[in-house]
């Protein structure tokens, strides 16, 4: 399966966005304009990339904390995920969610989410909904390395399995589970043992490499779509800033972090798409184009009106007063 | 109308629900082999197939994540989590997910989920099969927590939550499996929210709900010999629960008691009564009491059950000490 | 005597604690590297290895349950869970097994083990990362529950805990981590259960504990310039409670108010008030009340997030009423 | 290793004690004189017998909701465990715990479990607990096949190989979960794919043939106290009765349970040890006395007192009263 120039080109787009989303996202909140956690991707953009220009709108995407990267990756809008970063009623959940919780239905995004693993149960139940209803879509969930250590994840793998669902795992694999480096507490021959161990097909992938990740997705989300998913990407990677934007990373070596930025997915993509002819003065533009608009969503959260207090009591439930006298 | 008994109504309701609407179905271990540990998914697999009824893994946290999924994309399911002891495996998608999906994503998402949990003791079941966690569930926000008590509520009220659009913590006691009556099979489902006066009273009013009931009425007939009359309240939604119905009750008798089979302490009765004081106290003519298991762990040996049961025997007791106390201080 | 914060008071109890008994540890996630998500671990790994502070996978279940397999067999396990929200993910173990091994067992066994979840709103985490639990685990036979205030009682409550031969949770709020104060470091930990009058006053009784003290202490003080004598009561241990210290003041004072961050319906503030109103009926001068979160989850936004704290204004306005509403009826 | 005649005989014994323990654990739960769940081990005895031949009696183990065996297997006072079966004040959980929770501690046995896979996340902690303090001593693990599909099971076996405690687990496969073919609830290869994914060495044994359960329990306990674990032993079998006491198995196929009764692992034994030289005579003798020994402890267990009502309130915990006037 070949993937075009054109749409590497439109990816390359998309991880810049991402890129400087994030950058903006982690400075904001040490800068305390942002509240609660914020998990930046950067480092990890081409997996989100490569793994959604395979998708449809229609098919479903589950995400876990650091979840901003794969909302743009399956087109949601920056300003509105803006918006909710800063609390603003216009976010893309009113601002009632914030970071962990960036969502956008309309595109089949069922949400970042807080608690690991969850995420990834929720996956598998999209898929059977997917075919109780008869639809034409397939999940796709995404989830950290150290995911792989709790016992929902691992249970939802066995699931995906018996009921063969079209679900495609995809598993970010940045060598650390917050502070803690995942081999430390990850026992066995690793990630693909497990995921093959129930009976799942998987790929590893450099995962700082847009185009093998662009071709192994697009080969993998063709062949759940076909029916013989579930399938695994097991993506290798690593992440530049700390586990979260107020955590420094003084646990780990500089010279690893210069080692892995040294391998830039984005400056990656930036090469080969010379060598395919795409020029630098083409490239300069989409990049000043990504943060020109990360720009404009920025000045837009913070001209937006913060949420009345009304909302506060909206959609818990239906039934019952949320406060009474 | 039929008779029948409170697993078959469940059996029932669930059945007419699928009929009507496909998108309903319901998930958990060993549903098909014999229709689930009471006979209420009994030969349902065989009329819907193994898609609509489908038997699990033993995961109770991706039984309960797949679940809300399922749920948000476009479907209606309902989740068979056994004895409520197991769905505390299953606590963190209930009250993570669950509860907060449709509010964390700002009205995006709904999660039209029943979440079936077997509540209560039932012969020696012991410490990890006889709990009664209602109180938990009222606590958190997004969760409407249902307790049928009676056959024809078994039908009724889980046809209404099956319909509702928010998910339905919905307990079934063990003890109530087997008992018979009434139903109207034709019903349509009433709004939740909604206690039922069982008997009525003007002395004291009782608010009980699910495998209590048959007990608190039997008390009420006892008491009724000895010429105090008591209002028997079957609160069946415990959230929200019905104020109008409780409060009007308390307005007319001055006094409270809630009975229900949970440990007593922190139970959810507490609210009750906290909540009756604050907002109706110029009307109380005795203090409010609840009456609950001790809090220890559920014994197997049946005499130590037994003594973790509310009895009849306590309920007349109490009901005559709150009205013996408040006429020998007389209304205040 | 030394001034430090809530965060390494607690680091210094566990310290003392691993000092005096080999047979504490510790265990969790990211303990190791930088002392955990407040730095209530810190250099512990270094100074007692990483076989007493354990860093852990990501694997709530077992965190929790392999600490009670190593209670019962010897030794006196500390788990960190980070957030009570995930404390939900080992909700089971704790329920089923750590509250309950003891009494099932016939009491051949013993389940020292401390329970660590953070509790509280901090900073827009948002509705998984900021709930209150310790209704739920008052609800549980088996459990002790116990909430530190102050960073005195940070050090000592948490060494009480330790040396408890039954399961303790330990909730810390998030919000007092860096809050500075006294501590006695050569203390002997006080028996758990008691509670401390942070404040006398003669015209009500507020009881509070964690998160919301500092709240309710500046309200006193306000209240106290309007000529209202607030007693302020830190409850400390939430099971058991100090009966003793809120009978007898409430009984003083006739009027109880009880304030919580955890959300107002189905939290322990009930049954504080449903208790006291049992034993207590007749020493009332008005109904006891309750304040706490609405039942909404917690909303990221700053504007409302803090519309679910409660407020010292709520307070003081709420002390005011039910004064004044005392004072209008007059005693009764 | 070669195990001996004498050995493998009273091994032997154990199966039969075991066997008569729970053929009228089994009536007595249908005659209505106990209450509760009671899951008989009919059909499974080798195992138990061939692995805690191995154990000292300081080792720990521990077990799930079909927990007899496993306890007269580690040595426990059949009498005491009949008692506690009927709720009696000299059971050895006071009668507090009943079928489900057996457990005598001073033999190490950590109880039975009515909670699927807890009883494994509980053996690795104890574990730990040896580790810690320095101990001689070994866990054992028991539990079924379907606990395999459960996220603390799996948790579990990564935990024991992240800190290579001794712990040998014990899969004792029958083929079902509950009333449901395991098979058809788990994905993939099967159950020694998953734990090997977990880095742990894994055996399958037949575990109707007690020789065949005893040589690799001997082997594989004495790995795991030199060091070598954790391990994990998969022995396949069958439970003659239903799930539990009142469950008539009706969703098995007859013919099932005919082939799997011809493989009674006690007459594979008594023809071994036919043909290592122990007379029919003596074989008789151990049958009848292993029946005398229990009807002699139902005999004491129906004869016992019930628990005096304060025993409600005793072991809750140290403080606070479990109920206020
Ligand atoms: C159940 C649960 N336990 C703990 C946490 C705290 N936590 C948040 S992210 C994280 C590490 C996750 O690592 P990984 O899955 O590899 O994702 P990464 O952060 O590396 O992208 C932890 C422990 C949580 N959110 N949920
Ligand atoms: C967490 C949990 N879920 C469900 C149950 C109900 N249950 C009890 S035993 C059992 C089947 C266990 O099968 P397996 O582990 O193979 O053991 P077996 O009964 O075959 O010996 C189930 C589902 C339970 N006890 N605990
Ligand atoms: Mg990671
Ligand atoms: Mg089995």
């Amino acid at each position: 399966m070949e993937v075009s120039v054109e749409r590497i080109h439109g990816m390359f787009q998309r991880m810049l966005l991402m890129r400087a989303f994030d950058e903006h996202a982690g400075d904001a909140r040490r800068a305390n304009l942002l509240r609660g956690s914020v998990h930046e991707y950067i480092g990890q953009e081409a997996i989100a990339a490569g793994v959604c220009a395979a998708l449809h709108d229609r098919d479903y995407l589950s995400s876990y904390h650091r979840g901003h990267g794969h909302c743009i990756a399956k087109g949601a809008d920056p300003t509105a995920m803006m918006l909710e970063l800063y609390g603003k009623a216009g976010g893309v959940c009113g601002g009632k969610g914030g970071s962990m919780h960036v969502a956008d239905f309309s595109l089949g995004i069922l949400g970042a989410n807080g608690v690991v693993a969850d995420g990834v149960t929720i996956a598998v139940g999209a898929a059977q909904a997917v075919r109780l209803l008869g639809e034409d879509r397939i999940v796709v969930a995404f989830f950290g390395d150290g995911a792989l250590n709790r016992g929902p994840m691992l249970e939802a793998l066995n699931w995906a399995r018996v009921y063969d669902l079209p679900v495609l795992f995809v598993c970010e694999d940045n060598g650390y589970s917050d502070r803690t480096r995942t081999v430390s507490v990850t026992g066995g021959p690793g990630i693909v043992a497990r995921s093959e161990a129930f009976g799942i097909r998987t790929q590893s992938v450099d995962g700082n490499d847009l185009i093998a990740v662009a071709h192994a997705a697009a080969k993998l989300v063709a062949e759940v779509r076909a029916g013989r998913g579930p399938l695994f990407l097991h993506a290798t990677t690593y992440r530049w800033r700390g586990h979260l934007a107020l955590d420094k990373g003084l646990y780990r070596d500089p010279a690893e972090l210069e080692g892995h930025q040294a391998n830039d997915p984005i400056e990656r993509v930036v090469a080969w798409l010379g060598a395919h002819g795409v020029t630098t003065r083409t490239i300069d533009a989409d990049r000043r184009e990504a943060v020109a608009q990360i720009e404009a969503a920025v000045a837009a959260a913070q001209a937006a009106p913060l949420p009345d207090a009304q909302a506060l009591f909206t959609d818990v439930q239906d039934l019952g007063a949320p406060a009474w006298p | 109308m039929a008779v029948m008994t409170y697993a078959q109504a469940a059996q029932l309701a669930l059945r007419q629900e699928m009929q009507r609407d496909p998108r309903v179905w319901a998930l958990g271990e060993d549903l098909g082999p014999e229709g689930g540990v009471a006979g209420q998914y009994l030969d349902l697999q065989r009329e819907f197939g193994r898609d609509r009824i489908v038997d699990t893994p033993i995961s109770e946290s991706t039984i309960m994540g797949s679940a809300i999924g399922a749920a948000i994309c476009g479907t209606r399911p309902v989740v068979e989590l056994r004895y409520a002891d197991f769905g505390l495996c299953a606590a963190d998608e209930i009250v993570n997910q669950a509860a907060k999906a449709r509010y964390m994503l700002g009205g995006q998402v709904r999660v039209p989920v029943v979440i079936r949990q077997q509540i209560g003791f039932r012969d020696g079941m012991a410490a990890q099969h006889s709990q009664s966690t209602e109180a938990w569930w009222v606590h958190i926000p997004g969760l409407v927590v249902v307790a049928p008590a009676t056959p024809s509520d078994s039908h009724e009220l889980l046809k209404a939550a099956i319909r509702c659009d928010d998910p339905v913590i919905y307990m079934e006691h063990k003890e109530l499996w087997t008992t018979s009556g009434e139903v109207d099979t034709a019903v349509e489902p009433a709004p939740l929210g909604r206690a039922l006066v069982r008997r009525h009273g003007t002395d004291l009013t009782l608010v009980t709900w699910s495998g209590m009931l048959p007990d608190c009425l039997a008390a009420a007939e006892t008491l009724s010999a000895r010429g105090v009359q008591v209002e028997v309240i079957d609160l069946r939604t415990l959230w929200p629960w019905d104020r109008d119905t409780v409060f009007g009750s308390v307005a007319r008798t001055g006094r409270l008691l809630v009975v229900h089979q949970a440990v007593r302490i922190g139970g959810f009765g507490a609210e009750l009564v906290a909540e009756t004081t604050e907002c109706l106290f110029g009307d109380l003519d005795c203090a409010p009491r609840r009456l609950g298991a001790p809090r220890t762990p559920v014994p197997y040996s049946q005499p130590l059950e037994a003594l973790c049961r509310v009895s009849e025997a306590q309920i007349v007791a109490t009901v005559l000490a709150m009205v013996g106390a408040a006429a020998s201080t007389g209304h205040r």
